[in-house]
Order: C-alpha cells, then structure tokens, then sequence
C-alpha cells in the first residue's frame, strides 16, 4: 500500500488537488481553465524536458532562464530588421526562430563544454551563464522592451490548431520525444549510463563527454524555444523578465516528478507530473485569493511533500 | 549438527535472523554464534545473505525478526556507530572509506586523538603509521587514500578495523584483493588478535584461506544458516556440497577448474605490445598473446599489471609503446578504440568502474553492446532481452529477472553481471582484471570454464589475479611484472611455482636469486 | 616534487593571490580605494556576504547545498528588527532563533525526511520568504534606535566595523572546527563518501543535522546584521545570496561535491567578489565609461569564469603532478 | 545641519540607481545621464540590482570616491538612512528622488536636501476618482499588485484599497502579486478571470501588467475596454497607446523623467536658494480625453 503510494506519489497529489479544487474553486470545471492551466505550464516543461535530460546525468543547469533571455531578445530584433533589414516578413520569421533557438543551444554546448572539457562541477559552469547570460541579452536589447505584432511569429504562442493551443501541442511532441529517446534509443540509455557512473561509462565505450555536450545544448534549445513561446505569448520581449526564476521551477518540477538530482535515474513523464502539480498548486493558491506570502509557504510544504512521497519507495 | 557451544560462554548470539528487501528475503532463518576469542569463517555461495547479515548486526540495516545478543546482552543498535561504540568493528566487503581524505583520516576518524579537546594530527599520524606498520607497510600517511591502490586501499580498511578496540572484528572478503604476502601478513595479524582475545569473523570464498586460520565455521546458504562446525571437523569437499546444497560426489567434479589444454588451439599472434610505459607505474613492458591463448600477468601489488591493462584497453594514456591488433597497428586513445578494435575489459574495482548501481541487470549487461543492439540509434528491446536472458542462465547470476536493479544484487552477482558485459560483446581479445574476486567456488568453476571454452573457440585471454593458483592453472603463459618492467615469461602450466614467486619479488628465476 | 608542491600551493591560495592582485589594481588605480572609509565600509557590508558562505562553506562539504540563506537572513532581519526595541540580546536572539528554526527544518528534511539538500533548502527558502513577508505585513520594519541594537550593524570595535568582527570570529572558530575536531572531519569525509562514512561508523545524520542547523543560525546572524547595519528588517533582501555564496565557496576553493575545501580561503573568495563590485563602482567613477548593470553583470559572469578555469587548470594539473 | 555645495561648473554628481529591470527605471536612467551630458556633469551611476543593501553600499562607495552631491531613489524608506546620514555627516548634499524615506529616521531640509517625487497613495486615489466618475455601471474588481513587499506596490494598494472602501458599489473580487511584470501580471490575470468570471474591472499597479492583463483577457475571448474596464499607473507610450485603442480606460502617470528638475534643484541648491522639503511632480493623468494630445508626455 506504501509502495503503491510512493510509486504513484506525484499522480496523488495531482488527483488530490483536481478534487479539492472541484470542490472548492469556482468554475473550475470548463475547458477554459485546462487551457489556462496547459498554457501557463508549457514554458516550465519545454524548460524541464532539458533539465531532466541534464540532471539524468548528474549534472544541473542554472542557465536556463538567462538563455531564455537571450532567445527571446534576439529573434525580435532578428524579424523586426533591427539588426539586418528584412525583406519577407516569413523568410525573417524563420530565420529569427532559427537563429535565436540555435544561439541559446550554443550556448548551452559551451556549458557542456565547461562541463566536460574542464571538469567543472555543473552548478558552477552554469552559474556563469546564469550571470552572465542575462546580462547579455540586456546589453544587446540595451534593457529596452521590444513589443511587436507580428502574427507569423505569434502563432506559437497565440495559434490554436483544432481548438489546441500551438504551444501545448510542441510541449506534447517535445515531451513524447524526450520520453521515448530516454528509455528506447542509445542516446537515452547512454546519459543514465553517464549519470549512473561515469567511469564505467567510459571504460564501456561510451563518448561520455559527447553526451554531456549535447544534453547541455538540447537544455538550451529547450531554453531557447522557451523563450520564444513567452515573448510570443506577451507580444513583447523583456530581457530583464523573460524566464527569471526559471531554473527553479524546472528543478523543482524534475525533482517533483520523480527524478534523482544525483544522476542515473530519470522519468519524462514524471517531469511533466511534476510540473503539473506545481502549476496546479499555484492556480489554486491564486484563485482562492491566498495572499502571495502564506502562498509561498503552502507551496513550500507541497512541494517537500511531493517529494519526500516519492522518496519512500527507495529503502 | 555439531554440537552447540557453551550458550553462556558466547560472545556473539545471532538466531532466526529475517530480512527482506521489498519483500524478497534476503536472510531466510540465519543463525550465527561466535565464540570469544576464536576465528570464526562464514561462507556461502554468492547472495547467501553473508554481507546482509552482517550489515543487519552492525545497524545498517534494520532486522525484520530475529534476535541478537552480544556479550549475553540483548544488542539493539541502530547505526554501525553505536555498533562500533559497543565493541564490533567491521571491515565491509566493498571497501568503504573516504578516498579524497587522508589515509590518517581514514584510519583516525571516530576515534580521533584530541589534546586540549582538538585533535591532535602528529598523534594520530603516529598511531596511523604504527597501524600500517603492523602490516609493513610504510605510505605517506598524509596523502589522500586515493592516491593508493585497491590492495593498499584495503589494507588501510584492515588496519582501521583492528585500531579500534573491538571485541569482535569483523572481515566481509579482506582478502579478495590481496596477494599471497600481504595474506600472510594479514592472518598473522588476525592471530595476534586472537591471542589479545578478540574474536574474528571471516567472510572468504578462498577455502584454503579458512582452513589456513579458522577455528570454526557457519555455512549459509539461500539466507539460512544450515551448518555450523569445528573447522577440523569438516573436510573441504563436505564443506562445499553443504555451501552449495548438493551431495559430496556431485561436488568432486568441481575441483579442477581450468584443465588440461589442448595446445593445438593456440592459434597465430593477436596482439602484441612493445615497451609499454606511462608514469612511473609502468616502465617497460613487452608481451604478446595468440588467438585461443590464455596469459596470465603476475606480480606483487603495485607491480603494473593493472595499469598495463588500462593502457592497452586505452583506459589511461601511455608515454611510449607501440601495439598492434590482428597485425595493424593499434592506438587506442579511450576505450571506446578498444571496443572498437574488438577488445574487452572487465576492472579490479566493479564498484567505482564497473557496475552502473542504479540500472538493472539488463541494462548492464548490455552496456558496451548498445551499438550492437540497436539500428540507427534506436535500441532492439527483443535482442536486448535475449542476450540478457542467455548470460543470466549461463552465469546463472541471482537475481530477481532482467530488471532487478544490480545496487540490489550481492557482491559476486555483480561480478558475474561484469563479466556477462564483456563476454556478451563476443570480444577477439578479453582483458580480465581479478576476474574471480568474490566469486564463490561453484560459481568461479563455472567461470573459469567459460573462460577456458572461450579460449578454445579463438578468444585471446589477458588474466590478471592475484591468486597464484588461478594464473599457474589457468594460463598458457605468464608474464611477471615487477616495478612496471616485465621481468619474465614462463610457460604457464609447466611452470614452477617457486620460479614464478623469485620472479615476482627479485626479478629472475629462482636458482638465479638464490 | 617541488615544482609539484608549488603548483599545489597556488592552487590552493589562488584566491588569495588573485584577491591580492585585485586590492592592488585597485590601489593603483583609484584614488582613496584604500582610504579608510572605503575599506571599512566594505567590510561592514561583505561580513553578511561572509558569514552566509560560513555556513554554505561547511553544508558544500557535507556533499550538500543550501539554497535558503538568503531568505532565512530576510527572516532573520525581521525577527530581529521586531525584537529590537527589547534590546540588544533580544533582537540577536530573535534573529538567531529564526535561523536555527529554519535550519532545523533543513536538517530534519534532509536527514530525517531524507530529502534532497537541493529541494529541502528550495522548500525552505520559499517558506522562510514567505514567513518573513507574513512577519512584516510586506512591509521594512524598522528597528530601534534607543534600545543599541543597531550598535551590531554599524558600530565600530576600535576602527573595526563590528560586523566585520563577527564574521572574523565566526571563521577562526569554523577553521577550528573543520579542522581540529571530529566534528569537522566527519563533514569532510561524508561529502567524501556518505555511505562510506556511515559504514565507518561515523555519526552522519548528526554531523549533517548540525551542519544545516549551523547554515541556518549564520544566516540568522547575516539577517541580525543586515537589519542591525541598515536600521530595518527587510523581508525581500537576500535574493540571490545564496548564489553569491556558492560562487565564494567555490572561488575559494571548495569542491562542490563535498569532501575537500577550505575555510579561510571561502573569506578570501567572499572578499574577491565582493571587492569587485566595489570596483566596478569605482571604475564608473572615473568618468571613462558608465557601466550599466548589464555590463557589471556580463563581467562578473566573465570574472567567475576565469577564477573557475584557472582554478581547473590548476587542479588538473596537480593530478597529474 | 545639511552640509554646503560649493558653486561649480561642473560636478561629479552619484546616482545610484536601484534597479534596471523595467521600462519605468531605463527611462528614468537616461534622463539622469542625459541631463548631465548636457550640463557637463560627471555622473558617477550604480545599479543595486534590486536590493537596498547592495544600493547603500553603493553610495558608500560614492562617498569614499569623494563625489559633490548624490541623487538617490531610496528602494526603501528604511534600510537606505544609515547611508544618507553617512553621506551627511562625510559632507555631501543628498537629494532623494522618486521614493522618500521614514520621516522619522531622517527629516528633509535637515538630513537630506529634498524629495522630489510622486506620491505613491494619491496616484492611486486618483485612478480611483476617476473611476467613480466613469465606471457605467462596472463594479467588480481585481486588482493586480505589484511585487509584495515592494513600497510602491503597498502604496498603490493603500491608496486604492482606502479610497475603494469608501465607495460600497465597488468590491475587490480578488488582489494577487504580478511582480510588476506583463508575463506574471498575465497569468495572475488569466486564473483571476477565471476564477471570478463575474469581474469587470481590472486595476494593475503599473501598465506592464495591465498589458498583461490586455493579453489574458483577448486570450479568454474578451474584450478589453468593453467587457472589461482596465485601470493602471506609469504612463509607458504603450499604455497610454492602449488607452487611445480603447483598451485601457485610464492611467495616473508617474513621471521617471526626473533629470531636468533634480539638476536644477541641485544648482539652486548651490545658489544658496532655500529648497522645500517636497518638490511634487505634477502628474499628469491619461484617459480617452488627452491620450492622443498628450502622448508625447507619455515615456
Ligand atoms: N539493498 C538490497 N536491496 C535488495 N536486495 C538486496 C539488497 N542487498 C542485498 N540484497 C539481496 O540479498 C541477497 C543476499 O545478499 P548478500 O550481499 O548478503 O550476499 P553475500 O552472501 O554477501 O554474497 P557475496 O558472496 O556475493 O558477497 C542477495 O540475493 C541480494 O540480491
Ligand atoms: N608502495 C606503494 N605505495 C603506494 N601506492 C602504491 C604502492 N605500490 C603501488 N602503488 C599504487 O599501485 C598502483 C599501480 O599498481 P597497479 O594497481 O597497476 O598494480 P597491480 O600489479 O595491478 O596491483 P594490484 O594487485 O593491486 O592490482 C598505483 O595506483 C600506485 O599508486
Ligand atoms: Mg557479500
Ligand atoms: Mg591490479
């Protein structure tokens, strides 16, 4: 019974909070709040998604949030000509999501590569980008808000292909991907090698510091996509705001949804329970008025909760 | 059954000892008396349950039944510290110290030297120093631990264990990674402990290693105890057949492991290397081995041979050295090149650079095969399964299936889950490092045997052990490697044990030291 | 072997070489940087700075992270802010007790409730935020001026900043104990090995208890300090200390995966970043350039990146040595 | 008393910013630089990134460099006056600019110059005057804060929350944090609406996150301005570009343009003129009436 409850520990307290929110919330019950609930999570997850991959290997990605940042201020200034003139507006549209997606990703591979080459422990190497990087996408936006409409942009923030929103569409593919590449290809069974033992890996013929290349740089395209979703969503980019606070909530949707910290042990899916909760839990905080300070306090004990659930299943 | 001791005169009272792990016993009905002051082995097969009763003793572990009394006394602890504290010092079977910390550290702490109340390190440097001379062993103390080598490594473990004035010392396979001396060195030790009037409990597959010190005996098997005796009261043949609960005349097959070779088998060069070295642990070292040959690397602790493995696995980079591979020239740069070129390695150390814990049986077997079970980076889970389930009937590996987590198995399962890694990738040439360390007897035949048909299908085999008896059986030649140089070849079977020791310690054969 | 020891001298007070280099740069470079006003004044805002990385220094070489310090300090600093007008003993005490609070959360969700150090201390900071803006209706509280607490903050023992005194009698004590008592060895080696240190017999659920307890009551005291030194309890201070802490930690030395690291140079490495700020601020008072945050920010990730490499490169090579 | 300002042609005057993170605080940054390019001041600039510790250590570092007289927009009204009698007692004028401090801890015309500024609680009295005049009807409100603890956000809330009080058709549904920022001020405005359907009046704390708002209604299919009346604070060019689509019903400004008039009254304050202890910015106020008129006051 124990077991049970700790294997399922993250599905609980999701289905506990359904509940009490059916009870308790007012018009909790309608599409409209699904949707309000799968758009708000979206950027968390595609944030998350990356990080488990990291974490999976023992590792941990303080930048995130900075490199959203940087995404998000460069593919606006990328479509709306400020740094070369656009001629057509989709040509631009592409190559700023390209670009701006590809540029967060590279930064991401030099943390890999801080990571691997160097020897640097993760939270370190990271944290350079987490200073740094912000600081960035601040200088190159000179801290000015960039607002646009620009609907060939938008659409991933704003389109609703069969009555979907576009993003929580990408966030299901994205998810779907990572969660079968972890446990049915080479690549995914190779970064819980790494994150398991390391020399081990190594003396079996993995490419270990290859994989920590490219999980830092997929968490950066993951960072980068999210960005562009957020700006996409507001119609403006703020490097001082966009993805602030980030790196938190994508640990600690990781750590929710069952995820070691430590490496070698990692679900997708549990990834996205976890973010799930978290948002749920600050819907329902939000919506029954709790003012922002107990608020903070109650979403302390939910999460300590969350996870010390999952903990009981390991002896 | 023999006769049970005195009950009041025990020391250590263990019955009906339970433990499960999610439900899957691991000590069954275990029962273990040790008498004050005697040497007491206790043996079984691989996951009889010897680590975990142990661990259930020392408060690692909490005991689902049972009870336990120490010194007549009911002894309920709940952490290896109050364990300590009470007068049971243990030595685990995976070496279990700080690496990154000094080795006077790793001997002092928890029962550190203080003047004034702060410690006091000239002391305990001293005290350190004088432990490990017991041992003849004279290290840097100061250095980090991890700047020495398992067996040395193991030996601090040892001396750690005895500084404490414990009652009961207890030694879960001390002596799995160390050679003939420092065996020697080590029982003359657990002697003077017993003179002192400590009692010892020993855990060892080395049969002859029990009978060599022990007073008596307690055989598990299957997480019950289901013999105890006086050692001179069973014979070893006894002693293996109640260990792998089969009768005496099933079990005499077992003795000879190796075999006599066909030599014919040895087939054309594989692999040579020229003048090895890197660093100071490995000089000069040439050798060359055969497709359906068995080499065998001996050597005192320290002599190289680990390292000579790692260089030519591509594991460590060399200094200077040429190789060459079925004829071509052959530079790994990491192992990755070795797999490549058709190579095996299976470490001395199976939980630093072997096992992934956290994985399942499946996963580790397939480890260095992945390229092998999948197309186009996508993973072939119906050929996965089928050569797990091969390895597993074959090495006959204890565990609840495919999927049981390999943290969770026993130490010689582990290493059999090791060796089924390297043996599944079908390797030309098979680098093993201690492979037997820990095994119990049944299953090391098994092994041994595995090896011996391997070879005989055309495997090149590279064997390092420490025990003598492994290499002088098993291979078709031996190296012996002395202070990183390479100061011998002998043929392996015909070779004289004595040479081979005088070329160990002196560097030439034995009427040439004399 | 010689060269080898030297090698593993810088890299060990590479920090304190590059801090010296810094003070210099600045001496030469800057007027009155080493006026007295100037230094005193950093020291009396670096020494929270300083006795948050204390506590961080120690719970790193658990193994651990502590992500809560720079909220449990806004807790401090209201608690302490709230007890002030009762005098000097109280508003220590309340500031203190509000640390030790949180860091026994910490420790019984670590050891206890055998959380990771990175979700428990996360929970915590986000409780301890809350609880602190709770205290203070989301509002500064301000202390009082008549009963001597603020005395802590911004007095002076001779020309010495008391603050400052405090974190130098904090760290001599935590350089004791890392290194001359049990205590202190057992941390390094569970962050050496935490299974191992318990097999060994050592008390490793106190040992880490104490440790996340210590974190919280220095943080505590920071939070003393800060409401003590700018006259006010601030329940939205101290975003980001706890990441200036690891960055010190580390700078001065610490491995992040535990088992290894050094207390006095974490001061050298508190007192290198937090020396560059203040250089960056006299560097825009040349008139030259004006530095815009952005910038100050993109050179400090720079600055950060340079320490760890050479730090790295360093390390690396004393492997090999 | 407060210390003298020598008369000089040019000064090496500190500003030391608290923050760079919104439109509000750049405005108010380059008007400080601006205004002293052109009178040929050395301005020495700091960033405190958000916290008033690091921002009082930043004006120590400009007492030691020994500058003629610093402009400060104290992040609170409590933890920056140790620095500003510091500054006092090393000789150099302080003059607060946008947020004033505890009067009971440090007194104008004695420990500091002046404050020249807005005040915080009339802003929001005023938003809610005019909404007592326009609102048709519309009474159910939520109301988006800024970040908590933050003393412009517990002003703006007082100020409304008392005047509100008094005038019993109108009820606060609902007040949450927005962090002064379009994306949270979005997503609280998003669970907001949806949890009080019923609500038709949205009153943010600075137009970032009544654009937010704008975004979290079209999002749910309504339509800003009519279904729901949307009321904020600052005066951005797209807030008060919002108000002239009809979006936004109205906007107190808050000026950040305080270079001329800070400059001015440090040179007054030179001249040896006596300087009131409060130099109030006139606000000017943005509804459907000026918007277009007076867009280019807007910043
Ligand atoms: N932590 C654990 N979780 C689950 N099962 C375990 C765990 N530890 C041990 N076991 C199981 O308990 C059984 C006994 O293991 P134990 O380590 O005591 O064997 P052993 O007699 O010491 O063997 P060896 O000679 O190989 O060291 C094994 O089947 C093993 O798989
Ligand atoms: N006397 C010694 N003191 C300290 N370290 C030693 C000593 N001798 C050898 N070593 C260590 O031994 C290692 C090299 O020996 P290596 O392990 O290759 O030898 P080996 O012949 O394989 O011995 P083993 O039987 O232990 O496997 C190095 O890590 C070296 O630091
Ligand atoms: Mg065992
Ligand atoms: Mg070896």
């Amino acid at each position: 019974m124990f077991g049970f409850l700790a294997r399922y520990g993250t599905v609980i307290a999701l289905v506990l909070l359904v509940v009490f929110n059916l009870a308790y919330t007012r018009n909790f019950a309608t599409l409209q709040t699904l949707n309000v609930n799968l758009t708000q999570v979206c950027t968390i997850v595609i944030v998350a998604v990356g990080m488990t991959l990291v974490i999976a290997t023992g590792g941990i990605d303080l930048s995130v949030g900075s490199l959203m940042a940087i995404s998000g201020a460069l593919a606006p200034m990328i479509f709306m000509g400020t740094i070369f003139p656009v001629g057509n507006i989709y040509l631009a549209v592409a190559v700023a999501m390209i670009a701006s997606i590809l540029v967060a990703g590279l930064f991401g591979l030099f943390n890999g590569w801080l990571v691997s080459r160097f020897r640097i422990q993760p939270i370190v190497a990271t944290l350079v980008l987490f200073i740094a990087g912000r600081g960035i996408a601040q200088v190159i936006t000179n801290g000015n808000l960039q607002t646009f409409r620009v609907p060939q942009f938008q659409w991933i923030g704003l389109a609703r292909p069969l009555g979907i929103p576009a993003q929580v569409i990408i966030m299901a593919v994205l998810v779907a991907a990572a969660a079968w590449a972890l446990h049915r290809t080479v690549f995914g069974r190779s970064i819980l090698a790494v994150g398991g033992n390391e020399k081990a890996s190594e003396l079996a013929g993995i490419a270990v510091s290859r994989i920590k290349l490219a999980v830092y740089a997929i968490s950066g395209l993951c960072a980068g996509l999210a960005g562009l979703v957020v700006i996409a969503i507001n119609s403006s980019s703020d490097a001082n705001l966009v993805g602030l606070g980030m790196e938190l909530d994508a640990i600690a949707a990781v750590a929710v949804g069952g995820t070691l910290l430590s490496g070698g042990k990692a679900t997708i899916i549990g990834t996205l329970l976890g973010a799930l909760t978290i948002q749920l839990v600050r819907y329902t905080l939000l919506a029954n008025g709790v003012p922002d300070a107990a608020a903070l306090v109650v979403k302390a004990g939910i999460i300590a909760f969350a996870v010390w659930l999952q903990q009981q299943h390991r002896v | 059954m023999t006769a049970q001791p005195d009950q009041a005169a025990l020391l250590l009272d263990m019955r009906d000892i339970q433990k499960r792990f999610a439900g899957i016993p691991a000590l069954a009905d275990a029962s273990l008396q040790v008498l004050p002051g005697e040497i007491h082995a206790l043996i079984g097969q691989n996951g009889a349950g010897k680590s975990t009763l142990i661990k259930v003793l020392t408060g690692y572990y909490r005991r689902d039944a049972g009870q336990v009394l120490f010194e007549r006394k009911p002894f309920e602890v709940g952490s290896p510290h109050q364990a300590q504290v009470s007068g049971i010092s243990t030595i685990y079977q995976e070496i279990n110290l700080v690496p990154l910390r000094s080795v006077t550290e790793n001997i002092c702490l928890g029962r550190e030297k203080r003047r004034r109340g702060l410690l006091d390190w000239s002391a305990m440097h001293a005290e350190a120093e004088r432990l490990l001379s017991r041992f003849s062993i004279g290290i840097d103390v100061r250095r980090p631990l991890s700047d020495f080598n398992t067996a040395t490594q193991q030996m601090v473990a040892i001396a750690r264990a005895i500084g404490f004035s414990a009652r009961l010392v207890i030694m879960d396979e001390p002596t799995s990674s160390l050679d003939e001396r420092e065996v020697s060195v080590l029982f003359s030790v657990i002697r003077q402990l017993k003179a002192d009037g400590v009692s010892v409990l020993f855990v060892s597959h080395k049969l002859d290693e029990l009978y060599e010190v022990c007073d008596r005996v307690t055989i598990m098997r299957d997480g019950r105890t289901v013999r105890s005796a006086a050692m001179s009261d069973i014979g070893k043949l006894e002693l293996v057949a109640a260990m792998l609960g089969r009768d005496v005349a099933a079990v005499e097959g077992h003795a000879t492991a190796f075999g006599e070779r066909d030599r014919s088998r040895i087939g054309d060069v594989l692999f040579t290397a020229e003048g090895l070295a890197a660093g100071q642990l490995v000089r000069d070292v040439s050798f060359d081995l055969r497709r359906g040959e068995i080499a065998g690397f001996a050597g005192l602790l320290g002599a190289g041979r680990t390292e000579t493995a790692r260089l030519v696995f591509g594991a460590d980079r060399r200094s200077a050295g040429e190789m060459t591979m079925e004829g071509a020239s052959y530079h790994p740069a990491r192992a990755a090149d070795a797999i490549a070129a058709g190579m095996g390695f299976c470490t001395e150390d199976r939980k630093a650079e072997g096992i992934v814990p956290e994985m399942t049986v499946a996963e580790n077997i397939t480890l260095a095969l992945l390229p092998k079970i999948s197309r186009n980076g996508i993973l072939n889970e119906a050929r996965q399964k089928e050569i797990v389930e091969r390895f597993i009937r074959e090495l006959d590996i204890k565990c609840s299936g495919p999927n049981q987590k390999v943290r969770e198995l026993s130490g010689g399962n582990q290493q059999k889950v090791l060796l089924a890694r390297w043996l599944a990738m079908n390797p030309k040439l098979l680098i093993l490092d201690e492979p037997t360390r820990g095994i119990d007897v049944g299953a090391k035949a098994e092994i041994q045997r595995i090896i011996r048909k391997l070879a005989d299908d055309g495997l090149g085999v590279l064997m390092i052990s420490s025990e003598l008896e492994e290499v002088m059986e098993g291979a078709d030649r031996i190296f012996v490697l002395r202070e990183g140089v390479r100061v011998a070849e002998l043929e392996g079977q015909a070779a004289d044990e004595e040479d081979v020791l005088a070329a160990m310690a002196h560097g030439g054969a034995a009427k040439e030291a004399a | 072997m010689n060269s080898a020891r030297l090698v593993r001298i810088i890299g060990t007070y590479g920090v304190v070489i590059a801090l010296a280099a810094l003070v210099l740069f600045g001496f030469l470079r800057y007027d009155r940087f080493l006026g007295l006003f100037n230094v005193m004044s950093v020291l009396r805002y670096n020494s929270m700075f300083a006795l948050v990385a204390l506590g961080m220094c120690f719970v790193i070489m658990t193994g651990g992270i502590d992500l809560s310090v720079g909220s449990v300090a806004a807790l401090g600093s209201v608690a302490s802010a709230l007890a002030s007008p009762h005098g000097i003993v109280a508003g220590l005490a309340a500031g203190v007790g509000a640390g030790l609070a949180a860091g026994l959360i910490n420790a019984l969700l670590v050891t206890r409730g055998n959380l990771m150090p990175f979700i428990a201390t996360l929970a915590t900071m986000l409780a301890a935020s809350g609880s602190a803006l709770l205290l203070a209706d989301n509002q500064t509280v301000s202390v009082s001026y008549d009963s001597g607490f603020t005395a802590i903050g911004q007095g002076n023992f001779w020309i010495f900043p008391i603050p400052a005194v405090i974190a130098l009698v904090a760290y001599v004590v935590g350089s004791v104990v890392l290194n001359y008592t049990s205590t202190g060895r057992t941390v390094l080696a569970i962050g050496g090995g935490e299974d191992a240190s318990r097999l060994m017999g050592l008390r490793t659920d106190r040992v880490k208890f104490l440790v996340y307890v210590a974190s919280g009551c220095l943080a505590g005291l920071a939070g003393v300090v800060l409401a003590s030194q700018f006259g006010a309890g601030q329940p939205i201070e101290g975003v980001g200390w706890e990441l200036f802490a690891i960055a010190a930690v580390v700078v001065g030395g610490t491995l992040l995966t535990g088992g290894s690291g050094s207390v006095l140079t974490t001061l050298a490495g508190v007192l290198l970043l937090g020396i560059l700020f203040n250089v960056l601020n006299f560097e825009n008072g040349m008139g030259w350039i004006s530095l815009s945050a952005y910038w100050q920010s993109v050179i400090r990730g720079l600055f950060l990146l340079v320490v760890v490499l050479l730090q790295a490169r360093l390390t690396a090579r004393r492997e090999t040595a | 008393a407060l210390p003298p300002l020598a008369k000089k042609d040019k000064y090496k005057v500190g500003f030391a910013q608290t923050e760079s993170n919104n439109p509000w605080r750049l405005a108010e940054t380059k008007s400080m630089h601006d205004e002293a390019a052109k009178l040929g001041h050395q301005l020495v600039y700091t960033d405190a990134a958000g916290s008033s510790a690091k921002q009082a250590s930043d004006v120590n570092s400009m007492i030691a460099q020994g500058v003629d007289a610093i402009f400060l927009p104290p992040r609170e009204d409590k933890p920056l006056v140790p620095v500003i009698l510091a500054a006092r007692d090393a000789g150099i004028p302080v003059f607060l600019v946008d947020r004033d401090v505890d009067h009971t801890m440090a007194k104008p015309g004695e420990d500091y110059v002046c404050f020249i500024g807005s005040d915080f609680i009339q802003e929001a009295t005023r938003v809610g005057e005019w909404l007592v005049k326009n609102a048709n009807g519309k009474s159910k409100i939520i109301e988006l804060e800024g970040t908590t603890g933050a003393s412009a956000a517990t002003d703006r809330k007082k100020g409304f929350d008392d005047f509100i009080a008094k005038h019993s058709q109108f009820t606060i549904l609902a007040s949450q944090s927005g962090d002064f920022a379009r994306d949270k001020g979005r997503q609280v405005a998003e669970t907001l609406l949806q949890a009080h359907p019923d609500a038709d009046i949205i009153y943010a704390h600075n137009d970032e996150m009544a654009l937010g708002a704008i975004a979290a209604l079209e999002a749910a299919g309504k339509t800003p301005g009519k279904d729901v009346l949307i009321l904020s604070i600052d005066g951005e060019k797209e807030g008060v570009q919002a108000i002239i689509d009809g979006k936004i019903g109205a906007i107190c400004a808050c000026s950040p343009l305080f270079g001329p008039k800070a400059f001015a009254t440090m040179a007054d304050y030179a001249a040896g003129k006596k300087i009131p202890p409060f130099i109030k910015n006139e606000d000017a106020f943005f509804d459907a009436t000026n918007a277009k008129k007076d867009f280019d006051i807007a910043f």
